[in-house]
C-alpha cells in the first residue's frame, strides 16, 4: 500500500487534535505556548500533504512563510512570557488572574 | 511508495528496543544483588542532606540571544528557493536580483538597529 | 432665494446661534445669556408672525440634499402650509412669553445661563419639526426636542428626583421613538420616500397602498410625546423642571407636537389603525381627569390635565376619518377639530402653569394646595388670569376658547362613535370637577401657611405675559376672528346645526355645571384639607393611585422579588425602573452581573470558552443550518 | 519552459506603484529606526512628530491621487492584491486610524520610563499591514498581513513592559491569539486541499486565491473539506473581531493594554477583522450552499454579541473594560451589516460608513480617556473618575459627551446616521430578527452610555466628597481631539463628503 493523502490528513488531524487538548489542559504558559506550535505545524503538515497531492507549489510556499511568522510569533511570545515570569515568578495561567469581571 | 520500503526502519526501531531490553535483564539476572534502603538510594548516604533546586536560572541574555538567533536564522529560508531559482529567472529576464537586496537590506537594517541598542553586546 | 426662505433660515439659525454662544462663550454670565437668548427669541417671534400671515405657503421651495443613502436622497427642505403656520403662531407666540416670565422667575437661579441656553435649544428644534418636509428630519429634530427637554427638567439636576424624572422622560420618550423610527425606515422601504407631499400624493392616487403597521408604528411616536397611556409615566414626573418649562415644554408646545405629528401624516393613517388611535386618546383623557382629582401638588394637577386634554385631541385626531367617503377617509375633520383644541389649549394651560409658576413663585416654592390659600386678594392679577384659564379649561359657554374647541370634538364624538362621546363627556365633567377643587382651595378661603400668608403679586415680567395669554385664552375661540393664515385648518371644524347644537350646548355646559358645583358642594371654599381623602379613604387611595403605574414602578425600585410586577408592567418597569433607574439591581443587572462572573480572568477557562464556542457553532453550521 | 513565462507573467503584473502608499508608511516605519540610531538626544520630540506629519503627508496625497486618477480597479501582483473602491476606503480608514493613535500614543508615553521609537514604529508597520489586508485577494496575503497586524499587537498590548497586568493581558491576547490563527490556518489549509483536488471538477491549482477559490465553489460549495475549512477560517476571523462566542479576551486584553494600543486595537484591529469578513463572506463565500450556513450562523453570533455586549457593559465600572463590551455590541451591529450585505450589496458601503462613524466616536472617547487617566496602573479608569469632568474640563467635557453620544446612536451625530444605515440595510434585506434585537441593544446602550456622560456632566457621582483636580489640556493637544470631534458632529449633519468617498 502507498502512503495516501489520508494517512497525511489523519495525522495533521490527529497534531491538531493534540495540540488543541493540550492548549485546552496544560496549566504552564510555555507548555500551552508549544501547544499552539503544534496546531501550526498540523496546519503547515495538511498544506505540505494537499500541495503534494494536489501538484501544485502554492502549498509549499505558503510553508515557508508560515514557518516564518511562526518564528516572530515565539520571539514575541517568549519575551513577553519571560518578561512576566521576572515580575510574577511564575507562569501558571491561574496565578495569572489580576484583570477580571 | 511501497510499505516495504520502510522496512529498515522498522527493523532499527526493533533492534533499538530488544537491545534496551536484553541489556537490563542481563545486568539483572549477572549483575550482583545489593540490599537497598532508603539511606542507600538517597543522593548522599552520609553528610547533610542536599537542598535547594538542583536546576539555576541562567541570564535573560540567553533569550534575547536565543530570539535573535531564531528571527535571523529564520529569514535564510527565503534565500534557499530564490538561489534555486536566481540563474533561470535571471535568464529569462525575470526582476530578482533587486528584491532580494531589498529584503537583504532591511534585515541588515535590523542587525545594525539591535547591535545600537545593544543587543549583542553579552558583557554591560 | 425668495424672502419665505430667507426668513425660514432665520428662524432656524436664530435661536441655535444663540444656545452655541451661550454655550460656548456665557456659561457663567447669566444675565448677558438670558438677554441673548430672549432677544433671538424676540426676533424670531417677528420673523415668525411675519410668515405666519403674510409668508406664503410653500412646500420645500429650495431643498438642499442632505443625506444619501442606498440609491435614495433625503432632501432638507421645509414644508409650510397652515397646518405648520398655526404651530409656528403657538411656538413663537408661547415662547416668547415664556422667555420673559423666565426673566423673572429665573432671576436668582445659578443655572440661568444653562436655562436660557435650554430654552433656545429648544425653540430651535420645535421650530424644526414644524416645517421639516420628510419623516426622518422630523426625528432628528423629534429627538433634538426630547434631549433639550431632557436637559430642561435636569435642570435641578442636585435634586435626585429630577435627575430620575429626566432621565425616565428621556427613556420613555425612546421607547416611543424607536417604534417611530422603525415606522419611517417600513414607510421608506413601502413606499420608497419619506417626503410628506409626495407621500401625500401617492396616497391621495391610491389610498389602498395604506398599511396599519407604519400607521401605528408612526403612532408610537405620539404616543411617547403627547404622553398617551402606557407611555403617559413621564409627564406628571417631568413637573420637576422649572415651571416656565412646563407651561412651554410640557403643555403648549411639546406634549402638543405628538397631536401636530399626526395632523402632519394624517394620509398614512388608515382607518383600523384610527380606531387604536381613538380609544388610546378616549382611555388617556378619561386616566388623566380621574388622576387629577386626588393630586394635591398644583403642578402635577396640571399634569395630569394636560395628559386629559392631550387625550381630547388624539381622540379627536382618532374620529375625524371614521366618516368614510367613496373609500377614502375624510380626515380633515378630526384634524381640524385636534388642531383647535391645541390651539385653545396650548394659550389657557401655558397660562394656567405660568400663573401657577406665579404662585410658587410667590409662595416660595410652595407647591401644595392646601397650604395656599387666600391668594385671591393677595395676588389680585394672578387670581383674575388664573380665572380665566380655569374657565377656559373647563369650557364656560359662549365666551371662553374652551368652550368651542371641546364643543367640536365632542360634536365629533356624538356623530361617529356614541361611547367614545359619553366617555369624553364624563372627562369633560371630572375635568370641571377638580379644576373646581384647584381653584377654590387655592384662592379662597384663609392662608394656610407662612408662605401664603406673606405672598405678593409679583412683578411685570411676569403679570403682563399672563394678561396676553389670558387675552388669548379668550378670543382663540372665536371663530369670526380666526385669521385667514390659519383658514385652511380652522375652516374644517365640525359644526352642529339645528337641534343637534342644542343638545351639543346643552350636555356640555350641563356636564360643567355638575362637575363646578359637585367640587362646591363637596369641596367647599377653601378647605384646609382634602375631604376626599377623609372620608372616603378607599376611594381617594385608588384614585390617587394613578392606576398603579407609578406605584408599581416605585414599589418595583424598592424591591425587586416581586417578579410578576415585571410581567404586568413591562415598559414602566423593565425599561424604566429595572434597566434605568436600578441598572444593577434591575433584571437586566441580574444578567449582566451574571455575565459578567464569566470574565474568571483565567486564561484556561477563556480557552474551555472558545473551545466550546468552536465546537457548539461547528456543530450548528454542519448540522442544524447546512 | 512554461514555468518560467508563468513566473514573468507574474512579475509583469507587479505593479509597484498601485501599493505607493503602503510602501512609503513602511519606509516611514523604517525612518524613525534610523532617525532614532542618528540624533537619539531629540527622538523623543521628533520621532512622533515625523510620524504623525509623515502619515497626514501620505493620507492627503493619497485622497488627491484619487481625485487626479481615480481608484484603480482589479488584480495585481499575480492575484495577491485586489484594488477597488472598498480597499481604498479602508485604506483611508487605516492612515486616519494610525494617524490619531501616533497622537494617543503620544499622550500616554508621556513622562514614562519606557522607549518611545518603538512604539511608533510598530505602529506604522501595523497600519501598512493593514492597509495591505484590506486589499488582500489571496490567503497568502490575507495570513501575512493579519499575522503582522497581530505580532504587532501582542508587542503593543504588552507594551508597558514594566506594568505586570499590561504583560498579563499580552500574554492571554498572545495564546487566545495564537489560538485562533491556528484555526484560521488549518481553515486555510483545507479549503486549499478542497479546492486543488484533482478528483473534482473544475478544481484549481491556484486553491489560495480568492477568484480562483470562488469559482471552484460555485459547483462545490458543498464540498465536506470546503465547508469545514470556510467554518474555521470564520471562527479565526470571528475572534479578531472579537464576536460572541470569540468576545471573552477582549475585557482583559482592554484593561491591561495602554490606552492608546486599547484604542488602536478597538478601532483598526476590529476594523480589519470586517474587511476581511466582508472580502470573505461577501465576496467568496457568497455561493447559495454556503450561504446557506454562513447567514443564519453569522446571525445567531450578531444577535449574541449584540446582547452580550450590551448586557454585560451594564454594570461595567471601568471605563476601558466598559469600551470593550462596548465595542463588542458594535461589533455585533457591524456583523449583522455584514450579514445584509450578502444579499443587499450597497449594504458593504453601510458597514464601512458604520466602521468610520465608531472610528470617529471612539477615537474621541479614547482620546479624552488619554487624559483623564493616570500614570500608575488603573489609575484614573473608574467611571468615579469621570465625576464632573465637564466642571473640571469643559473641553474634555463636551468631547467625551459628542463621542459618548454618537456611540450611543443619538441623533443627529454621526453614530446615529451609521446605525440608521445598517438598520436600512438589514430591514432591505428582510433580517427582521437582527432589526429587532439591534433596536432594543441600542436602547439597553443608552443606559451606560448616559451613565457615564451624566456622571462627567452632572457630576453626582458615588462619592462626590472627594474633590477632583481640574485637568488642563494645552492648546496644541487639543487640535487634534476637537477635530475629531468636529467631525463627529459634522458628519452627522452632512454625510455627502465621506459618502462622496464611499461611493455610497
Amino acid at each position: 500500500m502507498t502512503v495516501g493523502l489520508n494517512e497525511f490528513l489523519a495525522i495533521s488531524g490527529l497534531l491538531f487534535a493534540i495540540g488543541f487538548t493540550g492548549v485546552l489542559l496544560r496549566r504552564n504558559t510555555l507548555v500551552i505556548y508549544m501547544c499552539l506550535e503544534i496546531m501550526l505545524s498540523a496546519a503547515i503538515l495538511a498544506l505540505v500533504g494537499f500541495s503534494r497531492f494536489n501538484n501544485t507549489m502554492d502549498g509549499n510556499i505558503f510553508v515557508f512563510f508560515i514557518i516564518t511568522v511562526a518564528a516572530a510569533e515565539v520571539a514575541v511570545g517568549l519575551a513577553i512570557i519571560v518578561a512576566l515570569f521576572r515580575h510574577r515568578q511564575t507562569i501558571q495561567v491561574e496565578d495569572l488572574n489580576t484583570l477580571k469581571n | 511508495m511501497e510499505l516495504v520500503e520502510y522496512f529498515p526502519i522498522l527493523v532499527q526501531i526493533l533492534l533499538a528496543f530488544v537491545l534496551a531490553v536484553v541489556i537490563l535483564t542481563v545486568s539483572q539476572i549477572f549483575g550482583q544483588k545489593i540490599r537497598r534502603s532508603l539511606t542507600k538510594d538517597s543522593a548522599y548516604e552520609c553528610g547533610i542532606p542536599s537542598e535547594g533546586k538542583s536546576h539555576t536560572r541562567f541570564s535573560v541574555k540567553f533569550y534575547v540571544t536565543a530570539m535573535l538567533f531564531i528571527l535571523f536564522d529564520i529569514e535564510v529560508v527565503f534565500l534557499y528557493p530564490w538561489a534555486l531559482a536566481f540563474r533561470d529567472f535571471l535568464a529569462a529576464g525575470i526582476p530578482i536580483l533587486l528584491p532580494v537586496l531589498f529584503f537583504i537590506g532591511v534585515i541588515v537594517l535590523g542587525l545594525f538597529y539591535e547591535m545600537k541598542k545593544g543587543a549583542l553586546e553579552w558583557e554591560k | 432665494m425668495s424672502a419665505e426662505t430667507l426668513v425660514v433660515i432665520l428662524l432656524f439659525a436664530l435661536p441655535f446661534l444663540s444656545a452655541a454662544v451661550i454655550g460656548i462663550w456665557f456659561r457663567l454670565q447669566g444675565n448677558i445669556a438670558a438677554a441673548i437668548s430672549v432677544a433671538s427669541c424676540g426676533v424670531v417671534a417677528l420673523l415668525g408672525l411675519w410668515l405666519v400671515f403674510f409668508g406664503e405657503r410653500s412646500v420645500a421651495p429650495a431643498p438642499v440634499e442632505w443625506l444619501t443613502f442606498g440609491t435614495y436622497t433625503v432632501n432638507m427642505g421645509y414644508y409650510f402650509n397652515d397646518l405648520a403656520a398655526l404651530l409656528l403662531f403657538i411656538v413663537v407666540v408661547v415662547g416668547l412669553l415664556v422667555h420673559i416670565f423666565s426673566l423673572e422667575y429665573m432671576r436668582k437661579d445659578e443655572g440661568k445661563a444653562r436655562y436660557f441656553a435650554g430654552l433656545s435649544l429648544f425653540m430651535f428644534s420645535m421650530i424644526g419639526i414644524v416645517f421639516a418636509d420628510n419623516l426622518i428630519m422630523i426625528f432628528i429634530f423629534w429627538e433634538l426636542v426630547g434631549l433639550s427637554s431632557f436637559l430642561l427638567i435636569n435642570h435641578y439636576f442636585h435634586k435626585p428626583s429630577a435627575v430620575a424624572a429626566s432621565k425616565k422622560a428621556f427613556i420613555v420618550n425612546r421607547v416611543g421613538d424607536f417604534g417611530f423610527l422603525i415606522g419611517i425606515i417600513w414607510a421608506y422601504w413601502h413606499f420608497g420616500t419619506v417626503e410628506l407631499s409626495v407621500l401625500a400624493d401617492m396616497v391621495g392616487q391610491d389610498s389602498d397602498i395604506l398599511v396599519t403597521g407604519i400607521g401605528l408604528l408612526l403612532f408610537c411616536s405620539a404616543l411617547g410625546k403627547s404622553g398617551q397611556i402606557p407611555l403617559h409615566v413621564w409627564l406628571p414626573d417631568a413637573m420637576e423642571g422649572p415651571t416656565p418649562v412646563s407651561a412651554l415644554i410640557h403643555a403648549a408646545t411639546m406634549v402638543a407636537a405628538g397631536i401636530y405629528l399626526l395632523c402632519r401624516i394624517y394620509f398614512l393613517i388608515p382607518p383600523e389603525a384610527l380606531v387604536v388611535v381613538l380609544w388610546v386618546g378616549v382611555i388617556t383623557a378619561l386616566f388623566g381627569s380621574l388622576c387629577a382629582i386626588t393630586q394635591k401638588d398644583i403642578k402635577k394637577i396640571l399634569a395630569y390635565s394636560t395628559i386629559s386634554q392631550l387625550g381630547y385631541m388624539v381622540a379627536a385626531f382618532g374620529l375625524g376619518a371614521l366618516a368614510v367617503k367613496n373609500g377614502v377617509p375624510v380626515m380633515q375633520a378630526g384634524v381640524a377639530a385636534a388642531m383647535f383644541h391645541l390651539f385653545t389649549h396650548a394659550f389657557f394651560k401655558a397660562l394656567l402653569f405660568l400663573g401657577s409658576g406665579s404662585i410658587i413663585h410667590a409662595c416660595h416654592h410652595e407647591q401644595n394646595i392646601y397650604r395656599m390659600g387666600g391668594l385671591r386678594t393677595k395676588m389680585p392679577v394672578t387670581f383674575v388670569t388664573f380665572t380665566i384659564a380655569y374657565l377656559a379649561l373647563i369650557g364656560l359657554p359662549f365666551i371662553t376658547a374652551g368652550f368651542f374647541s371641546k364643543e367640536a370634538i365632542l360634536y365629533l364624538a356624538f356623530a361617529n362613535n356614541k361611547l367614545a362621546f359619553l366617555v369624553l363627556l364624563f372627562s369633560a365633567l371630572l375635568t370641571a370637577f377638580y379644576m373646581t377643587r384647584l381653584w377654590l382651595t387655592v384662592f379662597f378661603g384663609a392662608p394656610k401657611s407662612e408662605a401664603a400668608e406673606e405672598s405678593k403679586e409679583n412683578g411685570l415680567l411676569i403679570t403682563v405675559p399672563l394678561g396676553i395669554l389670558a387675552f388669548f385664552s379668550i378670543i382663540a375661540g372665536w371663530e369670526f376672528l380666526h385669521p385667514q393664515a390659519f383658514s385652511g385648518i380652522l375652516d374644517g371644524i365640525p359644526h352642529p346645526s339645528g337641534w343637534t347644537y342644542l343638545l351639543m350646548v346643552a350636555l356640555g355646559s350641563g356636564a360643567m355645571a355638575i362637575g363646578v358645583a359637585a367640587a362646591y358642594v363637596y369641596f367647599g371654599v377653601g378647605s384646609r384639607q382634602d375631604r376626599l381623602e377623609r372620608e372616603h379613604p378607599g376611594v381617594y387611595a385608588f384614585l390617587s393611585a394613578k392606576f398603579f403605574f407609578d406605584q408599581v414602578y416605585n414599589w418595583y425600585v424598592k424591591t425587586i422579588q416581586e417578579r410578576l410586577a415585571l410581567l404586568l408592567h413591562f415598559i414602566d418597569q423593565i425599561f424604566i425602573s429595572g434597566l434605568i433607574i436600578r441598572g444593577s439591581a434591575g433584571v437586566l443587572g441580574l444578567c449582566s452581573t451574571g455575565l459578567r462572573n464569566l470574565q474568571t480572568g483565567n486564561l484556561q477557562h477563556y480557552l474551555y470558552w472558545i473551545f466550546f464556542g468552536v465546537v457548539v457553532f461547528w456543530i450548528l453550521g454542519r448540522t442544524v443550518f447546512s | 519552459m512554461d514555468d518560467l513565462q508563468y513566473f514573468k507573467d507574474a512579475a509583469a503584473s507587479n505593479e509597484w506603484s498601485l501599493i505607493w502608499p503602503e510602501i512609503s508608511v513602511g519606509l516611514l516605519a523604517l525612518s524613525l529606526l534610523v532617525v532614532e540610531m542618528l540624533v537619539p538626544k531629540m527622538k523623543n520630540r521628533l520621532v512622533p512628530m515625523i510620524a504623525m506629519i509623515g502619515l497626514s503627508v501620505i493620507t492627503v496625497t493619497l485622497v488627491l491621487s484619487w481625485v487626479g486618477m481615480g481608484v484603480s480597479y482589479g488584480e495585481s501582483f499575480a492575484g495577491l492584491l485586489f484594488q477597488s473602491g472598498f480597499g481604498e476606503s479602508m485604506r483611508l480608514f487605516f492612515l486616519l486610524g494610525g494617524l490619531f493613535i501616533c497622537f494617543l500614543g503620544y499622550v500616554t508615553l508621556q513622562g514614562r520610563a519606557i522607549p518611545r521609537v518603538e512604539f511608533f514604529h510598530i505602529v506604522l508597520v501595523v497600519t501598512a499591514a493593514l492597509m495591505l489586508l484590506a486589499q488582500s485577494n489571496h490567503f497568502v496575503m490575507i495570513f501575512i498581513t493579519l499575522e503582522t497586524v497581530t505580532i504587532g499587537f501582542y508587542i503593543l498590548v504588552s507594551y508597558f513592559r514594566n506594568q505586570p497586568i499590561s504583560l498579563e493581558a499580552g500574554l492571554k491576547y498572545l495564546i487566545l491569539g495564537g489560538l485562533s490563527t491556528g484555526l484560521l490556518l488549518f481553515g486555510i489549509a483545507l479549503l486549499y486541499g478542497a479546492a486543488g483536488n484533482p478528483q473534482l471538477a473544475g478544481a484549481t491549482a491556484e486553491g489560495l486565491n480568492l477568484q480562483a477559490l470562488r469559482a471552484f465553489l460555485l459547483n462545490h460549495g458543498d464540498h465536506t473539506l470546503a465547508v469545514a475549512g470556510m467554518l474555521l477560517v470564520l471562527f479565526g476571523i470571528a475572534f479578531k473581531v472579537a464576536v460572541f462566542p470569540f468576545q471573552i479576551w477582549v475585557p482583559d486584553v482592554y484593561q491591561g493594554a495602554p490606552t492608546a494600543v486599547t484604542a488602536f486595537l478597538g478601532v483598526c484591529s476590529k476594523a480589519a477583522g470586517f474587511a476581511l469578513m466582508i472580502i470573505l463572506v461577501t465576496r467568496t463565500f457568497n455561493v447559495e450552499t454556503m450561504t446557506s450556513i454562513t447567514v443564519p450562523l453569522l446571525s445567531l453570533m450578531a444577535i449574541f454579541s449584540l446582547l452580550y455586549g450590551n448586557l454585560t457593559a451594564l454594570t461595567q465600572q471601568n471605563t476601558k473594560r466598559l469600551m470593550g463590551l462596548s465595542g463588542i455590541s458594535h461589533a455585533g451591529f457591524l456583523l449583522a451589516g455584514v450579514v445584509a450585505a450578502v444579499h443587499v450589496d450597497w449594504a458593504v458601503w453601510a458597514v464601512v460608513f458604520y466602521l468610520f462613524s465608531y472610528m470617529f466616536s471612539s477615537f474621541a472617547v479614547f482620546g479624552v480617556m488619554a487624559f483623564v487617566e493616570g500614570k500608575n496602573p488603573g489609575e484614573g479608569e473608574e467611571l468615579i473618575d469621570y465625576t464632573g469632568l465637564y466642571q473640571r474640563s469643559p473641553f474634555l467635557g463636551t468631547v467625551l459627551g459628542i463621542g459618548l453620544g454618537s456611540l450611543a446612536g443619538i441623533p443627529p451625530l454621526v453614530g446615529f446616521i451609521g446605525k440608521a444605515l445598517v438598520f436600512i440595510a438589514l430591514f432591505q434585506a428582510g433580517l427582521y430578527v437582527l432589526l429587532l434585537v439591534g433596536a432594543l441593544s441600542v436602547a439597553i446602550s443608552i443606559f451606560y452610555y448616559f451613565g457615564w456622560m451624566r456622571t462627567a456632566f452632572f457630576g453626582d457621582g458615588p462619592d462626590t466628597e472627594k474633590d477632583y483636580p481640574a485637568i488642563e489640556v494645552p492648546l496644541p493637544k487639543r487640535v487634534p481631539l476637537a477635530i475629531i470631534a468636529g467631525i463627529t458632529v459634522f458628519l452627522g449633519f452632512i454625510q455627502v463628503p465621506l459618502a462622496a468617498v464611499l461611493g455610497l
